[in-house]
C-alpha cells in the first residue's frame, strides 16, 4: 500500500524537474509523500539520485526498497537494482544501456528520442514522468494542466511537453498500466508541496524580515533563492554579501535600524560569522542566524547531512550573552518555529539560531497549508509614550531587556550602540561596577527566555520501555522507528527537541527518571544533544545511536540498533 | 535645534593631546552643523582603533562595531532607513586592513555613504604597528626591520575599484577638510575622504610638520576625468596633493532597488496575515 | 614583612618603565615578587596603575593594600588613599597637586623638575624609582647597572638617569630612608624577571616555532612583540596579517610544508579563526593557537582579563574533529607546557590550543631560569625507510596517526591534504563507507590524546573539607586563598587544571567523592569549567565563585565567599 | 622523469562537459612539462569552487584549502621552504569575493607565487549565482533583476595594488596561456594570470563564442610601462586584450626576509637547548 520511486542519473540529467513534476501531480491529486535528494558536490556527472515515497497519510521518511527505479543512466541501474522489490520495475532508456530480458522487470522508454520526436532533448524528463505514471495508475490531466501553469504564455512550450508526456505514458503503458498499487488519498483538503528552505523562506517573508544578507552556501542557497524571487514583488532586499562577515554584519545594522533581518549559511560560513554572534550578543541587537548543517569539519561533505555543529553554535562567539537555538524538526512546525525565531529576537535582543541541516533543507513533503494567523509581528519597539527621556539604549531593566528605539524614531534622540562594555546610554566604560552591572543586566534575560522554550514533542508509548532522544530533521524518522518497535512489541517513545537552548528539562528528567533503556538518536559522531543534556541536567542518556556518513537514518537502522541493544 | 558646531560635540575624548583626531571631529561638526543635519538623522558608524571611538564624540545616532567591520553595518542601516544620512569614520588598519574586503566590494555596491578615513598610517590604539599604508622603512615593534610591503595607496585603489568621489584631506587643513566633507555628505553614492592624521604618540615619521611641508592644493580642471584622478592619487612623497580628485557620480546601491522607493522599510507597517498569498504556488 | 607599591597615573605617564626598573632591580638583588598591571584601553591619559608586592618566596597575586603609594597625578591619589596602610607613604610631585600636611605620609618629590635638571622630562620615571629605592631601603648600585645595561652603547643617557635616579633618592631621603623592611632574599641563584607574554614567546622560539602569523589584539601583542625582537637574530619570521582569516591560513600552509608554526590573538580575533581551526582538524595539520583571554562580548573590556572563552574555544570550529586545550597556570609551568602543545601538535596533527588571559600575559614574577633540556622537539615525521609508497597521507591507522610526510621530503612523492572529505590519498570522495572510515580515524586520535593529559595540580590540606576547583591564571590567588583557608582553620585544598580538554578526570572523581564542600572558581559569569566537569563526568560541583568585572580575583574575595557560604 | 605533460595529468575531474577548466589543466600541466619540474617540488594550492579541485588532477603536492583563502596559506609554504614552486589556481570568486582581502594584501607582500585564477564570472559550483567579475545586467537565482553592481577589475586592482607580472589569457588560447603561465611561474614575485573561462553551465552570457569573437593580442611595447598597463586593463566590452600587460618585477616577499636565506626553514635542524640563551636578557 506505499509506492516507493527512485530516480538516479548523472547531476545535470534533469532528476529534479522529473521529481517535481510527479510530486506536485501527486499531492495535487490528494496523496501523502515524502520526497529526499542524494547528490554530489559537483554540477554534471556523477551520481545522483532521489527519492519518493507515497504512502497512506503522509509518510515521515523515505527506505531503502525500491518499487519503480528510473535508471537514467547505467551506473544509476546497477547501484539500485539489487534493492529492487520482487515486482519491482525500472524504466530505462535502451538507447543508453540494455536490461537483461530474463530479468523481466525492464521498461524500456526511447526517453531522448521520444523526446525529439516531440520537439527537444530537453523534454526526455517529461517523457519519463508520462512513464511513471502510467506505472502507478494516474491519468495525465493534472500533469497537463501543471505544465501549462508552468509555461504560462509560453504555449508551445507547454504543448511540446504535453506531447513528450503522452509518448512516455504510452511507450510504458505496453509493458504494465497500474502495476503498482497506489494508496487511499487523504481527502482532507489541498496540500503543499514544499521543501524546507522553501517553508523557511516562506517563514521568513512572512514574518517580516526585510533583508537577508548571505553568501551563497550549500544546503542555505535554497532560502536565499527563495527569498531573492520574492524581492522584486515585496519589500524585501535580499543581499549576496562579499563574505559572510559581511552578511552578519549587514544584517546588524539593518535590524539596529530597525528591519526584522535575517542571514543564512551553513558550518563553514557559519564560522565566520561567530564574531558578528558577539557582537549582536553585545549591543544587544536582533538577529536570526538560520545554520542549514552539512557534515564537517571544513568543506567536508557539501551537499550532505549532518547534526554536528550543535555545540559549535551553542557556544559560538567569545564572550558570554544569552541566546535561543531553535530547530526545524518537520515541515509542519519548522514554519511556525522561524517565525518564533523572530518573535524571540525581537523580544530579547539577541542572536536567536535556528538550525536545519541539508536532510531538512532538501526535502518536499505534502503538508497541510499553514495557518497565517499564528504568526507574530511584535517588534517591542519602544512607544513615545513611555519614553524615558534622555533615550537610553541599555537601561537597566528588572528583566534585562532594555526599551529599544529606532535611529530616527524619535525626534532629537539618537541611539547609540558600542561592542565595547557600555553604561547605560551606550557609551564605553571601564569600571568594573558597571561592568558587573551590563554582564548581569544581559545575563538575566536568561531567566525569561527559558520560559519560552516548548518542551519535547512526546509521541508514542504512554509507558515506555524505550525512549528515544532526537533533535531536528530527525523527527519524522525516529517516528516512524518508534512505530515500527511498537509494532513489534516493544513499548517505545519518543522525545524530540525542536527548542534546544535554554534546554527545556521537565519531561526530560521525568521520563528518564522512569524509562530503562534511553538512547540519543544523532547525526553525528559525538552525541551531541547527550553532551548536552549531560551538561545541564547531570542526567546520563543510556545509549546513542548514531550517523555520520553523511546520509540521514532510515527508520530501519534505528530500530536494528535498538533491537540488537536490547 | 540651532545648527551650531557645539552641538553635536559631546564626551572627553579618549585621544592622545596633540592628535589630529581632535581637528577632524571638529571638522565633522561643522559640516553637520554647516548642513544643518539633526542628531537623530544622521547616523555615524565606526569599528574598533583610536578613530573608531567617534561616535561616541558626537552627538548623533551612533554604532561602534566590529574592528574592520564599520562600512557594513553601515550599509544595512541605508537599507533599513534610506532617509538617515550614514556617514563611517574609522581608521586606516580598520578601513584598509581588516576591513579590505568590505572597502571594496562596497565601493562596488555604491551606498549613499560618506566614508571618512583617519588615516595615521598606524595602528593607534594597539600601540603602533604598521598599517596598510604606513610608508617602506617604518620600524614599529613588530615590524623590527622596518615595514618592507608595499603600501596601500587607498585613493588610487577606491579609483579603480569604481568610487565616484575621492578625495585626499589633511586634519591640518581643518576648514578644506570641513568643506570636502560637506561635498562627500551630499554626494549621492560611496564618497571617500582619506584624512592625513598625524598621530603624535606613535607615527614618528609622518608627522604634522611632514605632512605640513608636502600637502598642496593642485588645480583639478575635470573631477570627471579618472586619468588625472588617478595621476594624482598615486604622488606621494615630497608633494602630496589634497582635494576632490574625482566626483562623478553614478547609480547607488539604493537606486538599484525598487522596494526602497518610499517610507523607509523599517517604519512600514506589516501585518503576517495578509502574506498568506505566498503558499499558493506550492499547492 | 612585605611590600606592596602601586604606582598610578595617565596612560603615557611611563609607569611600566618605572615598575620594570624597579622589578629588575629587586629580582637581580634576590627579592621575590609580582608585578601586576590594570591599564584602560587608550594610549594617553585615563587612570592606569601597576601593583608590585615584594614578599617572602614568591608572591602569586597582589593585593589591595598599599604600602607605598606613586601617585603621577592626583586622580591616583584619590582613587587608591583609602587602601593605604596606616604606615603606608605617598611619593608624589608637589607640582602637580598637594597632600595635606597633616595627612603626615606624603612624600614630595619633584619628579618633572629633577628630572628636568638631570637633562629631560622623560627622566621623571627614573627619579620616582631612586625615591622608590631609598624607601625601601636599598642602594643604587643595581640600578646604575641596569640603566647601563639598557643604555649601552648611549653613555650620556645612561648617565643622566643615573643623575637622576641619584636626585630622587636624595629628595625622598630627606623624609624616609628604609621605612619599609624588605622580606628575606631568596637565596637560592638568579631569577628571571618576566611576564607572561615574553615566557610564552620564549617558550615557542624555544620549541622550535619558526613562523608566527597574527595580526596585533590586546593582550596577545606581547607574544608576537617578544617574536618579532628575535627575527633579526633567529630564524623564525614574524608575519602581520591583514587580518585574523589570513593569519591562521598562513601558519596552516607554513605548518603543512614543515615548520612549527603559532599564532595568537585574542577572543574576538579568535572568533575569525575557526573556521581555520576546523580546517587544521580536516587536513590533520598541526598548529598551536594561543588565546589570551579577556572581557567579552565583541570588544569587551580590551585591556582587562577573563576566562568566559573555554567553552567557546572547546567546540570552536564546524564539525567534529580532535583538539587539545592547555592553560597557563603559572610562570613556571607555562614554559613548559607550551612546549607541550607544540609536541601535542606534531604528535596528532590536529590544533592544540593555549589558553592565557590578560591577568597572565601582562603578569611579571620572578621565576627560576628554565631547564631547557625537559623541551620535546619531536617532529613525528615520515621517514624514508618505513615510508610506504605511494605515499598516503590519511592512511587509516590503528591511533587514527597517520604518517607525515612534508611537500619536497621524498623525491617523487607527492602530499595532498584537503578540506573536503578524503580517501587516504587525500583525494575527494563521497561515499558513506570511506567517510565513516576517516571521522573514526581522526575521532580515534583522541583516546591516546586523553591519555597525555596531566591529572590538574593538587594543594592544599590532604583530607580537605573544601575543596576550590580552578584553571588558568586563578592558579597563583587560588593556592593564595587555600594558605589563607587553612590559616584560618579551615581543611582547605586546590585542584587546579592547567590540561582542560580531554579532561582528565581522575583526581576529580577521587575527590568530588570525599569533599563535602566543591567549589569552581571562574574568572566568568557562567562557570565553564564547572559545566565541562558534568558534561564530561556528570558530577556537579558544589558552588561557584566567579568573578566577571574584568579584574583579576583578589585571594581575600574567595577565602570571604567560602566563609560566607560555609 | 621525462618531463611529459600526461606525467602531470591524474585523476577523473568533476567539471562540465565544454568546460574552460580543461583547458587550463592542459596549459598547466604543458607549461610545468617544458619547465621539467618535478611532481614533488610543486606545491599547487586552492581554495573552494569548481575550478579549485584542480590539485586533485595534476600530480603534484597539493593544499587544497577553504573557500577564499588559497593565497594565505601558499605564503605560509613559501615561508617554510622558498624551494617550493608555489602555484596558487582558484576560481574568481574564491579569489576576488571572498578572497578579496587575501588578493589586495598579498599583492603588497609579492611572495613568489603564481596566480591563475579561472575567471568564469560567475559562482559555478554553488550553481551560478554572480561573482565579482560577473557583468552589469547577468541574472541569477539571487540576482534576479541582474547584477546591478560594477564589476570588479582584477587587472586593474592588481596594478593598483603594485603587483609586477599581471596577464590575462583565454582557455580557448591554450598556447598563448601555456607560455603566459611559464612566464609566470618563472616570475620572481607574485603573478598574476585572470584566465577567462567559459562556464557552459552557468554563464550563458560570456560564452565560449562571447569571448572567442572579442579577445585580442595587442601589441605591448614596454611591459614596465604602468600606465599603458592600466589602460589595457580597462578595455572591456567588444575588444577585451590579451597578453602579459605589466611584467615589472620587485623585491619579493622572500627576500626581505633574511631568515629565508639558505635551507629552507622546513628542513633546518633545531634543538631546544641551544635556545636556552634566550632567558639571559631576563635575568
Ligand atoms: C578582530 C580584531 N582584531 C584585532 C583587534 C585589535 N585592534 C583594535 S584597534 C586595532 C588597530 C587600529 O588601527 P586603526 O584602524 O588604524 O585605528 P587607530 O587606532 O590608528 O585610529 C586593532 C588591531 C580587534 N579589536 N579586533
Ligand atoms: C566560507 C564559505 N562560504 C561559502 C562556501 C560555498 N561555496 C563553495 S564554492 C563557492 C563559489 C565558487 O565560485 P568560484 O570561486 O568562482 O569557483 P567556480 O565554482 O566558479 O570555479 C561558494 C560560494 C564555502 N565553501 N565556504
Ligand atoms: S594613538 Fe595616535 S592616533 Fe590615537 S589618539 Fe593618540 S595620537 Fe591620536
Ligand atoms: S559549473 Fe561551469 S565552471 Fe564549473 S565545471 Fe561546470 S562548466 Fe565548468
Ligand atoms: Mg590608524
Ligand atoms: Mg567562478
Amino acid at each position: 500500500m506505499e509506492i516507493n520511486i527512485l530516480i538516479g542519473g548523472a547531476a545535470g540529467q534533469g532528476m529534479e524537474t522529473i521529481m517535481n513534476l510527479l510530486g506536485k501531480t501527486l499531492v495535487r491529486e490528494g496523496f501523502g509523500l515524502i520526497y529526499t535528494k542524494d547528490y554530489m558536490s559537483r554540477v554534471r556527472g556523477g551520481h545522483n539520485f532521489s527519492r519518493l515515497r507515497i504512502a497512506p497519510g503522509t509518510p515521515w521518511s523515505t527506505v531503502e526498497s525500491v518499487d519503480i527505479l528510473v535508471a537514467l543512466n547505467e551506473e544509476t541501474y546497477n547501484l539500485h537494482r539489487d534493492n529492487l522489490t520482487p515486482s519491482g520495475r525500472v524504466i530505462y532508456d535502451p538507447q543508453l544501456f540494455s536490461i537483461p530480458e530474463n530479468e523481466n522487470r525492464g521498461i524500456p522508454v526511447e526517453l531522448q528520442k521520444l523526446a525529439e520526436e516531440a520537439g527537444g532533448k530537453v523534454m526526455a524528463n517529461t517523457v519519463a514522468v508520462g512513464a511513471l505514471l502510467v506505472l502507478i495508475g494516474l491519468e495525465t490531466p493534472t500533469v497537463e494542466e501543471l505544465l501549462k501553469d508552468t509555461f504560462a504564455g509560453k504555449e508551445g512550450v507547454a504543448g511540446k511537453n504535453i506531447t513528450a508526456l503522452k509518448a512516455g505514458y504510452d511507450a510504458a503503458a505496453r509493458f504494465c498500466s497500474a502495476c503498482f498499487d497506489l494508496p487511499p488519498k487523504n481527502e482532507d483538503g489541498k496540500k503543499l508541496f514544499i521543501d524546507g528552505n522553501q517553508v523557511l523562506g516562506m517563514a521568513a517573508m512572512s514574518s517580516g524580515c526585510r533583508f537577508l544578507s548571505a553568501y551563497p552556501m550549500t544546503p542555505s542557497t535554497g532560502i536565499m533563492n527563495y527569498l531573492a524571487g520574492k524581492s522584486p514583488d515585496y519589500p524585501v532586499i535580499v543581499e549576496q554579501a562579499e563574505d559572510e562577515i559581511a552578511a552578519i554584519n549587514m544584517a546588524l545594522g539593518a535590524s539596529y535600524t530597525g528591519v526584522r533581518s535575517m542571514t543564512c549559511t551553513s558550518g563553514g560560513g557559519f564560522s565566520l560569522m561567530v564574531e558578528g554572534v558577539s557582537l549582536a550578543g553585545m549591543i544587544e541587537t536582533p538577529i536570526v542566524v538560520v545554520v542549514a548543517m552539512r557534515p564537517g569539519p571544513a568543506t567536508g561533505l557539501p551537499t550532505r547531512t549532518e547534526q554536528a555543529d550543535l555545540e559549535f553554535i551553542l557556544h559560538s562567539g567569545h564572550g558570554e550573552f544569552p541566546r535561543a537555538v531553535l530547530s526545524a524538526t518537520s515541515h509542519e512546525d519548522a514554519f511556525y518555529r522561524l517565525n518564533k525565531a523572530f518573535e524571540l529576537a525581537d523580544r530579547y535582543q539577541t542572536p536567536i539560531f535556528f538550525l536545519s541541516d541539508q536532510n531538512f533543507a532538501d526535502t518536499h513533503r505534502s503538508v497541510e497549508p499553514y495557518d497565517f494567523s499564528r504568526l507574530g509581528y511584535n517588534r517591542q519597539l519602544a512607544e513615545e509614550g513611555s519614553l524615558e527621556k534622555p533615550y537610553q539604549r541599555y537601561r537597566i531593566t528588572d528583566n534585562g531587556i532594555s526599551p529599544r528605539a529606532l535611529p530616527g524614531q524619535f525626534e532629537n534622540e539618537v541611539v547609540l550602540v558600542d561592542s565595547d562594555e557600555h553604561d547605560e546610554k551606550g557609551n564605553i566604560i571601564e569600571d568594573a561596577a558597571t561592568r558587573r552591572a551590563m554582564v548581569e543586566k544581559r545575563m538575566r534575560k536568561l531567566d525569561s527566555l527559558a520560559e519560552e522554550m516548548d518542551e519535547p514533542d512526546l509521541y508514542g508509548d504512554p509507558h515506555p520501555e524505550v525512549l528515544l532522544i532526537g533533535w531536528g530533521s530527525t523527527y519524522g524518522v525516529i517516528r516512524e522507528a518508534v512505530d515500527a518497535l511498537i509494532a513489534l512489541g516493544t513499548k517505545t517513545a519518543m522525545l524530540h527537541f525542536s527548542d534546544l537552548w535554554p534546554l527545556p528539562q521537565k519531561r526530560l528528567r521525568s521520563l528518564l527518571a522512569e524509562v530503562e533503556n534511553s538512547y540519543c538518536v544523532e547525526n553525528n559522531a559525538g552525541g551531541q544533544l547527550s553532551a548536552l543534556i549531560r551538561r545541564e541536567s547531570g542526567l546520563s542518556i543510556g545509549g546513542l545511536i548514531l550517523k555520520y556518513d553523511g546520509r540521514p537514518f532510515l527508520s530501519r537502522e534505528i530500530v536494528e540498533e535498538v533491537q540488537d541493544d536490547l | 535645534m540651532t545648527c551650531k558646531a557645539e552641538h553635536y560635540i559631546i564626551g572627553e575624548t579618549a585621544w592622545c593631546p596633540g592628535c589630529g583626531n581632535f581637528a577632524i571631529r571638529e571638522a565633522l561638526a561643522g559640516a553637520l552643523a554647516e548642513h544643518c543635519l539633526e542628531s537623530h538623522q544622521v547616523l555615524l558608524v565606526s569599528g574598533i582603533g583610536q578613530a573608531a571611538k567617534i561616535p561616541h564624540y558626537i552627538r548623533v545616532n551612533g554604532f561602534n562595531g566590529l574592528h574592520g567591520r564599520a562600512l557594513s553595518p553601515a550599509v544595512g542601516a541605508r537599507v533599513a532607513n534610506h532617509n538617515l544620512k550614514v556617514i563611517v569614520e574609522s581608521g586606516d588598519g580598520d578601513s584598509y586592513g581588516e576591513g579590505g574586503n568590505h572597502f571594496i566590494h562596497n565601493i562596488r555596491r555604491n551606498p549613499d555613504i560618506a566614508h571618512f578615513v583617519h588615516d595615521n598610517q598606524v595602528y593607534g590604539l594597539t600601540k603602533g604597528q604598521a598599517s596598510p599604508t604606513s610608508d617602506p622603512g617604518m620600524v614599529t615593534g613588530v615590524q623590527v626591520e622596518g615595514v618592507t610591503v608595499s603600501p596601500l595607496n587607498p585613493l588610487s585603489l577606491a579609483l579603480v575599484m569604481g568610487a565616484g568621489f575621492v578625495a585626499r584631506c589633511f586634519s591640518g587643513e581643518k576648514e578644506h577638510l570641513k568643506e570636502t566633507m560637506k561635498e562627500a555628505i551630499n554626494f549621492s553614492g560611496y564618497a571617500l575622504i582619506d584624512i592625513l592624521q598625524p598621530c603624535p604618540s606613535f607615527n614618528k615619521v609622518n608627522t604634522r610638520g611632514w605632512y605640513k611641508k608636502r600637502v598642496y592644493f593642485p588645480e583639478i580642471e575635470d573631477p570627471r576625468d579618472w586619468s588625472a584622478a588617478m595621476d594624482l592619487s598615486r604622488q606621494w612623497g615630497e608633494q602630496i596633493p589634497l582635494g576632490i580628485f574625482y566626483n562623478n557620480p553614478h547609480r547607488t546601491f539604493e537606486e538599484s532597488r525598487a522596494a526602497l522607493e518610499g517610507e523607509p522599510l523599517s517604519f512600514r507597517p506589516f501585518d503576517p496575515q495578509e502574506m498568506s498569498g505566498l503558499q499558493e504556488e506550492f499547492l
